[in-house]
C-alpha cells in the first residue's frame, strides 16, 4: 500500500536520473543502468525553470498569505462577532467553493484585460519602483484573482476552527477590555496558527499547482509561473525529452513537496482538529 | 467538554439580541450594531473580493451563456436567448454556426459517473487506510505524510505515471493482473475501462486526504464505542460496520465537500493524460467539452453555457449539504 | 524604418521552446536582426506556452483588443479560427517574387478565403513510412517496392512472423497519430482528387471506411503498450530495433538524426507511404499577420523577411523541415532534406493535412479529432467513417 | 469595591422562531460592598444570564443594574470595572501565565508595562502561582488553572467579581479546598462577589447570603441558615439540603393534617399557619426525625415505620422508612439520617417521631411557607460533649 | 450468575520506550455469586484496568480469572457473558434506544427479531425507558442515558455485570436517585457485581463490600463499615470517609505519644498496640472528636482549640480547628463534624476530645493499622429518641 503511493515519485525520480539519450521508457520505476546516469536533466531542468519558479514564488507566497488572512478575517466576522445576516453571507462564501474554475475563464480575462487599468497602472508606476517589474501586472492579477477564489475555502476552513474556540474566552477578553480588533490580534490571530497551517499547506499546493488561471491571466511571458513552463519543457515535435520533463517536474514539484513532507502532519491534525 | 447545543443556542441567541430588545434598550441595539459594524471590515473586504471575481464572474458568465459570442469582437448583450441550452440538451446546428453542435449528455453522464464513482472509492479506501493506520499508532505519523503525497504532486507527474502504471507490457496493473492469472488488458484507450482509469487515477491521488479526515473521525469516537461493542459480541468487521462507521457521518461530509472540489480538477489529469481537452467520448467530460468548444472551436457563449450546467451540477451537489449544515445550526 | 510605434518591438508568439523548434525560432530571428538591426524584437522571451494552450492565449489576447504582431500557426483553414483578425498582406509582403517561387499548394494554404494573411516558413511531410533497415531486411521485406496501404499490411504480418520487433511503432494514447495515419491512407487510397473532396465535405464514405479498416489491420501490428506510449517511445522503438516501422511526420528523422549510431541511407530509410508517392501531404507553419497589428510596419518587414529563401534555410536547417520556396538552395540541408526537397518539387499534389489543421476548419477539426478519439477505442471503422463524413455538418 | 443593586432585572431572549424565552424575570437584590452572594438554582433557572447581564455580555430586557450608586446597563463590558471567572477558566492558551493576567491590564488601562508586571507578580504571588508564570495553561493542573484564572481577575483590582460555577471542573478533593481558599481570599480582598454555583455544600458555606433562582424568578435571598431552616416556599426548602427534606401532602380536616399514610395533630399553635389553607405539604429534613428502635408509637407526632433500605456513609446513616400503613406496591420511602454509629438493618421496625419545632407547612398551592422552624431554636441549642 | 474469583491477577503494560508499568499488581479476591463488590481508589490505581481484565478489553499478563468456577482467561469478551456500563456510557449514537438494546443480542445470540423485540420491550419497562425506545441517545438526559446503558447491560441477561464509575457524569441530586434505582435493581435481579468509582458515597452505600486498591495493589476487601471502622492501614483509613479523618504523627515517648501541639496519653490498653513503633500515626475522624464550648480541658485527651472557620452544610457543621499551642503563622487545622443545629463561630475558644476508643494509630512507617476502633464499639450504640 505505502509502495503504491510512493511509486510515482520514484518512479519520476528514476527517470529524471537517466541519460535522456539512453531512456527508452520501458519499466521506468527501475533504476537506470549505472552508465545511463545523468544529472543533465535537473542542471537543465533548475535552468529552464528558474524565472518560472521565481514568478511562482511571487505569486504564491502573497496569495496564499492574503486568502488565508482574509479568509481567517472574514470567519471572524461572521463567527466570533455575531450579527444578524451572518448566515446567509456565509453561505455565498461557501458556495463559492464549488465553482469550478473553468466556469470563469472568459469574465476573467475581460475584466483583467479589459476593464481594469492595472497594466498601464503598473507599467507608469514600475520604473520609479526598485525589483516591480512591468510584467508583474500580471502576476498581481494573478495574485488578487487566486485570493478571491482561495477566500472561500479558507473562510469554511477558519470558521470551523473558530466555532471550536471557547465563548467564553473571547467574553473574558471582552471583560479585559480588548476591543473587537485587539481580540482578533491578540487572541484569535495567535490561535489560528494550527488552521494557517492547514490552509497555508491547502493553499499553496492549489495555487502552485494551478495552470489554468496562469494560462488565463498570464498568458505567455515574463511573468510565466512554472507550471506553465512546465507545459512546455521537454516538448517538442521531434519528441518528448522524458528525462527532462520529470527532472523539472520534480523540481517545480519539490516546494509542495517539501511542504507535505515537513508539515503535511500538521496538515493532517488542523484538517480534523 | 462543550455542548453543541449550547453553541447553537450561543449562535442562534447572539445574533437575536439586537432584536429583542429591540425598543426597550436603544443604547444595547446600538452597543450590538456597533459590534456588528466594527467586525465588517473583518468580512467586508474579503466579501467584496469572493461578490467581484467569483459572483461577478459566474454572473457574467451566466449572461454569456445566452449571447451568440464566438470569441472576437464584443459579446454581444443586446440579443439574449437561451438557445445555447437548447442546443446543449437537444444538439443541432444553433443559428450561430453552420457545424451541427453536440449535446452535453455523454459528457454529463461521464461528469456525473466520474464524480460520484470518485467520491465514493476515494472515501471507501479513505475509511480502509484509516482504519489501518488506526491500528498501528506508531508510525502513524510518516503513514499519514506519505498517503498524503501524492496530493502535492503536479498531473504532468501523475498523468505520465499513471499512462506507466497501465502499460499493456510493463504496467504495473497488469504485472499484477498477470499473477493472478488474468491476461494483460488495454486499460488506457479501452472504451469500457478509461473512464475507470482515471478515476483510479484520480483516487490514488486523493484518497489520502479522506483517510486524514477519516483517522481524526476514528480517533474522536471514544474507545467505549469499540470496547463496548466487542463486549456485546460484536466481530471486528460488525463491529466497524454497525457501530463505528455510522458514527463518521459528520467525517464523511466534511471529506466530501472536499473531494467534490477536487474532483473538478479532473480536467486538469485528462488533459495531461490524453494530451488535450479531447479524451474520446467514453472519458469526456463536461469540463473538456466546455474547454474544447470554447477554445477549440471559439464557440464562446455555448462553451459558457456548459459552465453554467457544470456549476449548478456541482452546486446540486453542495446544496444539500449547505442546508443541511444549516439545518443543524453547523453554519 | 525603427520601432513604428514605439513600443518594445515585434512580439512574436510561438511555442518552440524545446529542441529543434526551439533553434529553428532563434535562428530565424538572428537572420532577422542581421539583416534588420534596427528593428527589435520584444523582450518578452515568446515561449512559455505549450502548442495546445498557445492558441488560447492568442484567443485571449484578441479578445482583449490586444493581438501580438504576429504567432506560429497553422495556414490553410485553421486561419478561420481568428479568421475576422488578420488583415490582407498581398502587394506589402506577397509579391511577385514570393508569388511566384512558393509551390501552389503552400501558396493556397497561405490563403484565407483568398486573400493572403500568413506567410508559411516550412513544410513538414506527413505520407511517410521510416523503417529500421536491419529489422526489415532481416524479415525480408522490401517497403520501396510497395505501392498500397494493404502492402503495409502484409509486410507487417511478414515482420510478425518472421521477426521478434513490433511491426508498426505507433502510440494511440492521444488520437492525433492516428489520425495523421488514416489521412494518408486515406489520400492512398482516394488519391488526391478524392482527398480533396474529402476536404471540401464531399467525401466517398466507402473509402473513408476502407482506410480505416486499413487501420483497423494495422492496429494487430502497433505496440501492444500503444495507447501507454507517447510518440517518442514509439519513435525510439524504431531506432532500437525494437520495431520495423513508422508512420510519422518527418520531425521523426530529426530525433534520429541526434543518434549517431542511426544513419540515413544504413540504419534507417523511409519511402513516401505506399499509394502516395506522388503526393506532399502538407503540415507547415506560418506567422500570420494582424489587422490591429501593434507593430504593423515592423512584422511586414519581418513576414517578408520569413519569405526570403535565407530565412527558409537558417529555419529548416535546424527544424528539419523544407522550405516552401521552390527556389531554395538545399545544398546546406541534410541528405534526407534534400531528398525530400526533391519529392517537394517534383510532387504533383501537395494536399493539405487534416490533422495538422490546413485541411479542414478549426469545428471540422475538432469534430475529426473527437471522431479519432471515439475511432482509438472502439476500432469501428464504420461508426467513424460516418463520424468523419458527418464532420462537415 | 462597592455594592451592587440588580433592580427588577428581566432578560427575555427571542428565538428564530419568535419565541420568547424569559430567562430572568424581575430579580430584584442587592449586594452590600464587600459581601459575598451566592446564586444558586437548578440548571436553566436564569442563573448564568444574571451574571452575564452584570457583566455586561448580554444586554438587559428592562431593568436597572447599578454598581457603586451608578447605572452600568450602557457601559461596555470593559468599562464596568467587574472581573469574571468562568466555568471553563477560559484562559487564553497560548499566552502564558503572566501574559494571561496582564492582558486585562494592557487592554483596559495605560499603566507601564513595568507596573502591570508588578502587579502581577505581587498577585501571583499571593495566590501562590509565581512560579507558574512562564508556563501555558495547558501545562497546569486543573486547580492551578483555576488559580490563574481568579488571578487574573484579581489583577485588575475591580469592583466586583462575578464567579460562574468556578470549582464544577475540578473533582471532589480539589474542589473542597479550593472552596476554603476561595471564600478566604474574598474575605482578604473584600470585593463584592457574586458567586453561581448548584452545588450544594458551596452554596451553603461559602456565601454571606444565598439568592436562590427558579425559572427565572428569585425565590429567597437570606443567610444560608434562614434559606436551610426558614425557607420562603416549598421550592427552596426542597432545593437546598441535602438529602432533601421530606414533603408528604397532607388536607386540612379539622383537628388533623391528613394523608394517605398518616395524620398529624394540629395544635393551637399550627392552626393559625393552616387556617387559609385546604391541603399542604408537610416537610421535614432527615435529620429532624426523631427515630427510636423496637417501640410502640406513644405520641401522636409518633409513626410506626419499618426500615427499607439503610446507606451507611461512614459518618452517617440514610435511613429509608416505610410507614406501616402503607401497603401499596411501591410504599413510599422516606429519609432519616442518625449517626454512623447507630447500627439499624434493613428491615428493622422502629418508631419515628415528627416533632411540631421542627416541621415545615407549605401551601399546597403557593407553596409558600406557612410555618417553618424557627431560627431561634437553631441558635439556643447547647454544645457540649 | 456465577461467583467471580481474581486469582493474582497482575497487569503489566509496556511502553513503547520499553518502560514497564504495572497497572495491577497480584491482586486477589473472590465476588460471591450475586453479591455487589465496589472497586474503589484514588485515580490510575487500577481500577479500571481490573475491570477490563474481567471483560477481556485487556490480556491478563499473569493470573487467572474464573467466572462460576471456569477460567475465562483466554474467551474473547463476546463469549464471557458479562455486560459492561462504561462511564461514557458508550451507547452508539447513532441508533435509537431500541437499537441500542438490541445491539448486543442481535450480535452474541441467534435469537429471532421476534424474541429480541420482545425482552427489550420488556427491559424497557422494566427500567422505565419504555417510552423513550425510538429516540436517539443524544435526546435523553442524562439519567435517560444512565438507565439505558443499564438496559443494555441487563438486557444481554449475563453472568455478571462490571460497571466503570457510572454515575460520575450526572449531578448530585440525580447521581443520589440513580444510586438507590441502581442498588435496588442489582438486588432485584441478583446478578454478580462489580461496581467501580471513587465517589465516597457510592463506595460507602451501594456495595455488600468494598475492595480499596491503590497503587495496582488491593489494600482491604470487607463491608463498607469494616473498612470505615477498622481500616487495614493508614491509606484505607485517609481515602474512605469525607471529609477525611485527621491524622496527626506522634513519636512514642515513654507514657506519651508526643507531638508538636499535643501529647497523648498511652494509656495500658494502647501499650500492647505501639510497643513495636518509635512513631505513629494517630487517626480519628472528624464527628469522633468531642467537643464542648468555652471550657477547660478536664482530661489528658481533652485538648484547648480555637474555631478557626465553620462552615454549615445545614444537616451538619464542619469546624475547623487549631490548637491553641499552635504558634506557627499558618497554623495547622483539623476537622470536627458537629450537628447543623449547633452554633459555632469562628473564634471560639473550644475543648477537643479524642477518645481513646475513638483514635485509630497507625504504624508510621508501614502504615499498618496498630489500633482502630472497636467494630462491636459501633453496634453496641443504643438507638433512642
Ligand atoms: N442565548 C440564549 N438564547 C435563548 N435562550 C437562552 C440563551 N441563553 C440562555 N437561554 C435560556 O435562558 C434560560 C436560563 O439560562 P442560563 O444559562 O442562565 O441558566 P443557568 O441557570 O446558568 O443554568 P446552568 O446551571 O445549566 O448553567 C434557559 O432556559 C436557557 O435555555
Ligand atoms: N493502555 C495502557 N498503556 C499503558 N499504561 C496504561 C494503559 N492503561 C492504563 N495504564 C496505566 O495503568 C494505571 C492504572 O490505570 P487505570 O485506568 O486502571 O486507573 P483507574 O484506577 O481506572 O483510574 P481512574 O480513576 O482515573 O479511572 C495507570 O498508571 C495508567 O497510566
Ligand atoms: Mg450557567
Ligand atoms: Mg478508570
Amino acid at each position: 500500500m505505502i509502495v503504491f503511493y510512493l511509486i510515482p515519485i520514484e518512479t519520476g525520480l528514476m527517470t529524471a536520473i537517466t541519460d535522456p539519450s539512453a531512456y527508452t521508457g520501458s519499466a521506468p520505476y527501475l533504476p537506470p543502468a549505472p552508465g545511463d546516469v545523468s544529472l543533465g536533466p535537473f542542471t537543465n531542468a533548475v535552468d529552464a525553470l528558474s524565472q518560472g519558479l521565481a514568478n511562482s514564488f511571487i505569486l504564491v507566497v502573497p496569495a496564499t498569505i492574503l486568502s488565508g488572512l482574509l479568509g481567517s478575517m472574514a470567519a471572524y466576522g461572521l463567527t466570533t462577532v455575531d450579527w444578524k445576516g451572518q448566515i446567509g453571507i456565509y453561505m455565498l462564501f461557501v458556495a463559492g467553493i464549488f465553482i469550478p474554475y473553468q466556469a470563469v475563464l472568459v469574465p476573467l480575462t475581460q475584466f483583467w484585460y479589459n476593464v481594469v487599468p492595472l497594466r498601464t497602472t503598473v507599467e507608469s508606476v514600475a520604473p520609479m519602483i526598485p525589483l516591480l517589474q512591468e510584467f508583474h501586472w500580471k502576476l498581481i492579477a494573478l495574485i488578487v484573482t487566486h485570493t478571491a477564489y482561495g477566500i472561500p475555502i479558507c473562510t469554511l476552513l477558519f470558521r470551523a476552527h473558530y466555532k471550536k474556540l471557547s465563548d467564553e474566552m473571547v467574553e473574558a477578553a471582552r471583560l479585559d477590555g480588548a476591543s473587537i480588533t485587539r481580540i482578533y490580534r491578540r487572541i484569535i490571530l495567535p490561535l489560528s496558527v494550527p488552521m494557517f497551517a492547514v490552509v497555508f499547506i491547502y493553499q499553496f499546493t492549489q495555487i502552485w499547482n494551478d495552470l489554468l488561471f496562469a494560462l488565463t491571466i498570464i498568458q505567455f511571458g515574463d511573468a510565466s509561473v512554472v507550471t506553465q513552463d512546465l507545459v512546455s519543457i521537454g516538448v517538442s515535435q521531434e519528441g518528448t525529452n522524458f528525462p527532462l520533463r520529470m527532472a523539472a517536474a520534480l523540481v517545480a514539484a519539490l516546494p509542495t513537496l517539501l511542504v507535505y513532507i515537513f508539515f503535511g502532519d500538521k496538515f493532517a491534525k488542523g484538517v480534523t482538529a | 467538554m462543550r455542548n453543541p447545543l449550547t453553541v447553537l443556542k450561543r449562535l442562534v441567541s447572539d445574533s437575536g439580541d439586537a432584536r429583542t430588545d429591540g425598543g426597550t434598550a436603544s443604547s444595547g441595539t446600538s452597543l450590538l450594531s456597533r459590534d456588528s459594524i466594527r467586525s465588517a471590515p473583518f468580512w467586508l473586504p474579503p466579501f467584496l473580493l469572493v461578490g467581484l471575481f467569483v459572483y461577478g464572474a459566474i454572473l457574467w458568465n451566466v449572461v454569456l451563456s445566452l449571447t451568440d459570442f464566438q470569441g472576437l469582437g464584443d459579446p454581444n448583450y443586446g440579443d439574449l436567448d437561451f438557445e445555447n441550452y437548447v442546443v446543449a440538451f437537444d444538439g443541432g446546428t444553433p443559428s450561430w454556426t453552420d457545424y451541427s453542435i453536440d449535446p452535453i449528455w455523454n459528457a454529463t453522464q461521464n461528469t456525473v459517473v466520474l464524480m460520484v464513482a470518485f467520491a465514493i472509492v476515494c472515501l471507501a479506501l479513505g475509511l480502509l487506510l484509516a482504519i489501518l493506520v488506526d491500528q498501528q499508532i506508531r508510525f502513524e505519523n510518516t503513514f499519514r505524510t506519505i498517503y498524503l503525497l501524492p496530493m502535492s504532486l503536479s498531473f504532468v507527474v501523475t498523468a505520465k505515471f499513471w499512462l506507466y502504471m497501465y502499460d499493456y507490457n510493463t504496467g504495473l496493473v497488469n504485472i499484477a493482473l498477470g499473477a493472478f492469472g488474468f491476461g494483460p488488458i488495454e486499460i488506457v484507450q479501452n472504451p469500457d475501462l478509461k473512464l475507470a482509469a482515471v478515476a483510479f487515477a484520480l483516487i490514488w491521488q486523493y484518497s489520502g486526504y479522506a483517510m486524514v479526515v477519516y483517522l481524526a473521525g476514528l480517533r474522536a469516537i471514544p474507545s467505549s464505542h469499540f470496547e463496548a461493542a466487542r463486549v456485546d459480541g460484536a466481530s471486528t468487521i460488525r463491529m466497524y460496520w454497525r457501530v463505528i462507521i455510522p458514527q463518521l457521518r459528520t467525517a464523511t461530509v466534511s471529506a466530501l465537500v472536499v473531494l467534490v472540489v477536487f474532483s473538478l480538477k479532473a480536467f486538469d489529469f485528462l488533459f495531461s493524460m490524453y494530451g488535450g481537452y479531447n479524451p474520446g467520448p467514453s472519458a469526456d467530460i463536461l469540463a473538456t467539452q466546455m474547454v474544447r468548444e470554447a477554445y477549440g472551436n471559439q464557440n464562446w457563449a455555448y462553451g459558457s453555457s456548459i459552465a453554467v450546467v457544470l456549476f449548478l451540477m456541482a452546486l446540486a451537489v453542495v446544496a444539500p449539504y449547505i442546508y443541511s449544515q444549516y439545518r443543524q445550526g453547523q453554519l | 524604418s525603427g520601432s513604428d510605434d514605439g513600443s518594445d518591438g515585434i512580439q512574436l508568439l510561438h511555442a518552440w521552446s524545446e529542441g529543434d523548434g526551439n533553434a529553428a525560432i532563434a535562428a530565424l530571428i538572428e537572420g532577422f536582426q542581421e539583416e534588420h538591426p534596427d528593428i527589435e524584437f520584444s523582450e518578452d522571451p515568446v515561449d512559455g506556452a505549450a502548442r495546445s494552450n498557445l492558441d488560447q492565449v492568442i484567443s485571449n489576447r484578441l479578445q482583449s483588443n490586444d493581438p501580438p504582431s504576429t504567432f506560429q500557426t497553422w495556414p490553410g483553414k485553421t486561419l478561420e479560427k481568428f479568421g475576422d483578425a488578420y488583415a490582407d498582406i498581398e502587394g506589402d509582403v506577397w509579391n511577385d517574387d514570393l508569388k511566384n517561387n512558393y509551390r501552389s499548394g503552400p501558396q493556397e494554404q497561405a490563403q484565407l478565403d483568398g486573400t493572403y494573411v500568413t506567410v508559411p516558413i516550412n513544410i513538414h511531410r506527413i505520407n511517410n513510412l521510416f523503417y529500421n533497415t536491419a529489422v526489415v531486411e532481416e524479415a525480408g521485406v522490401d517497403p520501396t517496392s510497395w505501392s498500397s496501404p494493404s502492402d503495409v499490411v502484409d509486410g507487417c504480418a511478414q515482420i510478425s512472423e518472421e521477426t521478434d520487433a513490433v511491426p508498426f511503432a505507433h502510440q494511440t494514447s492521444s488520437a492525433w497519430s492516428t489520425s495523421q495515419l488514416w489521412e494518408t491512407v486515406f489520400l492512398a487510397m482516394a488519391g488526391a482528387d478524392g482527398y480533396d473532396d474529402f476536404l471540401n465535405g464531399e467525401g466517398d464514405e466507402s473509402t473513408v471506411e476502407d482506410a480505416l479498416a486499413n487501420v483497423v489491420e494495422l492496429e494487430e501490428y502497433f505496440p501492444g503498450n500503444s495507447s501507454s506510449i507517447g510518440f517518442t517511445e514509439a519513435n525510439t522503438m524504431v531506432q532500437e530495433g525494437e520495431a520495423a516501422f513508422i508512420h510519422q511526420g518527418d520531425w521523426a528523422a530529426g530525433a534520429y538524426s541526434g543518434n549517431d549510431s542511426f544513419n540515413y541511407g544504413e540504419d534507417w530509410d523511409y519511402v513516401p507511404y505506399p499509394g502516395t508517392s506522388g503526393s506532399y501531404l502538407l503540415n507547415m507553419d506560418s506567422f500570420p499577420y494582424f489587422d490591429d497589428n501593434p507593430t504593423p510596419e515592423d512584422t511586414k518587414t519581418f513576414l517578408s523577411y520569413c519569405g526570403t529563401t535565407d530565412a527558409q534555410i537558417r529555419f529548416n536547417r535546424e527544424k528539419g523541415s523544407i522550405p516552401p520556396r521552390e527556389d531554395a538552395d538545399v545544398s546546406q540541408l541534410n541528405q534526407f532534406q534534400q531528398d525530400q526537397f526533391d519529392h517537394f518539387t517534383n510532387a504533383d499534389a501537395q494536399p493539405p493535412s487534416i490533422e495538422h489543421g490546413l485541411g479542414v476548419v478549426p469545428q471540422v477539426k475538432t469534430n475529426i479529432s473527437e471522431a479519432f478519439s471515439a475511432f482509438i477505442e472502439s476500432y469501428d471503422a464504420g461508426a467513424t467513417a460516418g463520424d468523419l463524413v458527418g464532420a462537415f455538418n | 469595591m462597592a455594592e451592587l443593586t440588580l433592580d427588577s432585572i428581566t432578560k427575555v431572549f427571542t428565538e428564530d422562531d419568535g419565541n420568547e424565552i424569559v430567562a430572568v424575570d424581575d430579580v430584584d437584590f442587592e449586594i452590600a460592598d464587600g459581601e459575598f452572594l451566592v446564586l444558586v438554582g437548578p440548571s436553566g433557572c436564569g442563573k448564568s444570564t444574571t451574571l452575564r447581564m452584570v457583566a455586561g455580555l448580554e444586554t438587559i430586557t428592562e431593568g436597572e443594574i447599578r454598581l457603586g450608586g451608578r447605572r452600568i446597563n450602557d457601559k461596555p463590558p470593559a468599562e464596568r470595572n467587574i472581573a469574571m471567572v468562568f466555568q471553563s477558566y477560559a484562559l487564553y492558551p497560548h499566552m502564558t501565565v503572566k501574559q494571561n493576567m496582564s492582558f486585562g491590564l494592557e487592554e483596559s488601562t495605560d499603566m507601564s508595562d513595568d507596573e502591570i508586571d508588578e502587579i502581577v507578580t505581587d498577585t501571583a504571588e499571593m495566590m501562590g502561582i509565581a512560579n507558574l508564570l512562564d508556563r501555558k495553561p495547558d501545562d497546569l493542573s486543573g486547580g492551578q488553572q483555576q488559580r490563574v484564572a481568579l488571578g487574573r481577575a484579581i489583577v485588575r483590582d475591580p469592583e466586583a467579581f462575578l464567579m460562574d460555577e468556578p470549582l464544577s471542573n475540578l473533582d471532589a478533593k480539589l474542589r473542597a479546598t479550593m472552596r476554603t481558599e476561595l471564600q478566604r481570599l474574598q474575605e482578604d480582598l473584600g470585593v463584592t462577589t457574586v458567586y453561581v454555583t448548584h452545588d450544594q455544600t458551596e452554596a451553603m458555606t461559602m456565601g454571606d447570603r444565598i439568592a436562590v433562582l427558579d425559572d427565572g424568578i428569585l425565590q429567597q435571598v437570606g443567610t444560608p441558615l434562614e434559606c436551610y431552616h426558614t425557607p420562603n416556599n416549598y421550592f427552596v426548602a426542597g432545593f437546598i439540603g441535602e438529602p432533601s427534606m421530606n414533603f408528604f401532602e397532607l388536607d386540612v380536616e379539622g383537628d388533623a393534617l391528613v394523608g394517605e399514610h398518616f395524620e398529624y395533630p394540629i395544635s393551637d399553635q399550627l392552626r393559625g399557619a393552616v387556617s387559609g389553607s385546604d391541603s399542604v405539604t408537610l416537610g421535614i429534613r432527615p435529620e429532624d426525625v426523631e427515630f427510636r428502635a423496637d417501640a410502640m408509637p406513644t405520641e401522636p407526632t409518633d409513626f410506626a415505620c419499618t426500615v427499607d433500605v439503610v446507606e451507611p456513609t461512614g459518618d452517617a446513616n440514610n435511613v429509608y422508612l416505610t410507614f406501616d400503613d402503607d401497603n401499596s406496591d411501591e410504599p413510599r420511602t422516606f429519609i432519616v439520617t442518625v449517626s454512623g454509629m447507630d447500627r439499624v438493618e434493613s428491615g428493622d421496625k422502629v418508631v419515628a417521631r415528627f416533632p411540631e419545632s421542627a416541621i415545615h407547612l407549605f401551601d399546597e398551592f403557593s407553596g409558600e411557607a406557612l410555618k417553618n422552624r424557627s431560627l431561634e431554636d437553631v441558635e439556643s441549642v447547647d454544645i457540649s460533649i
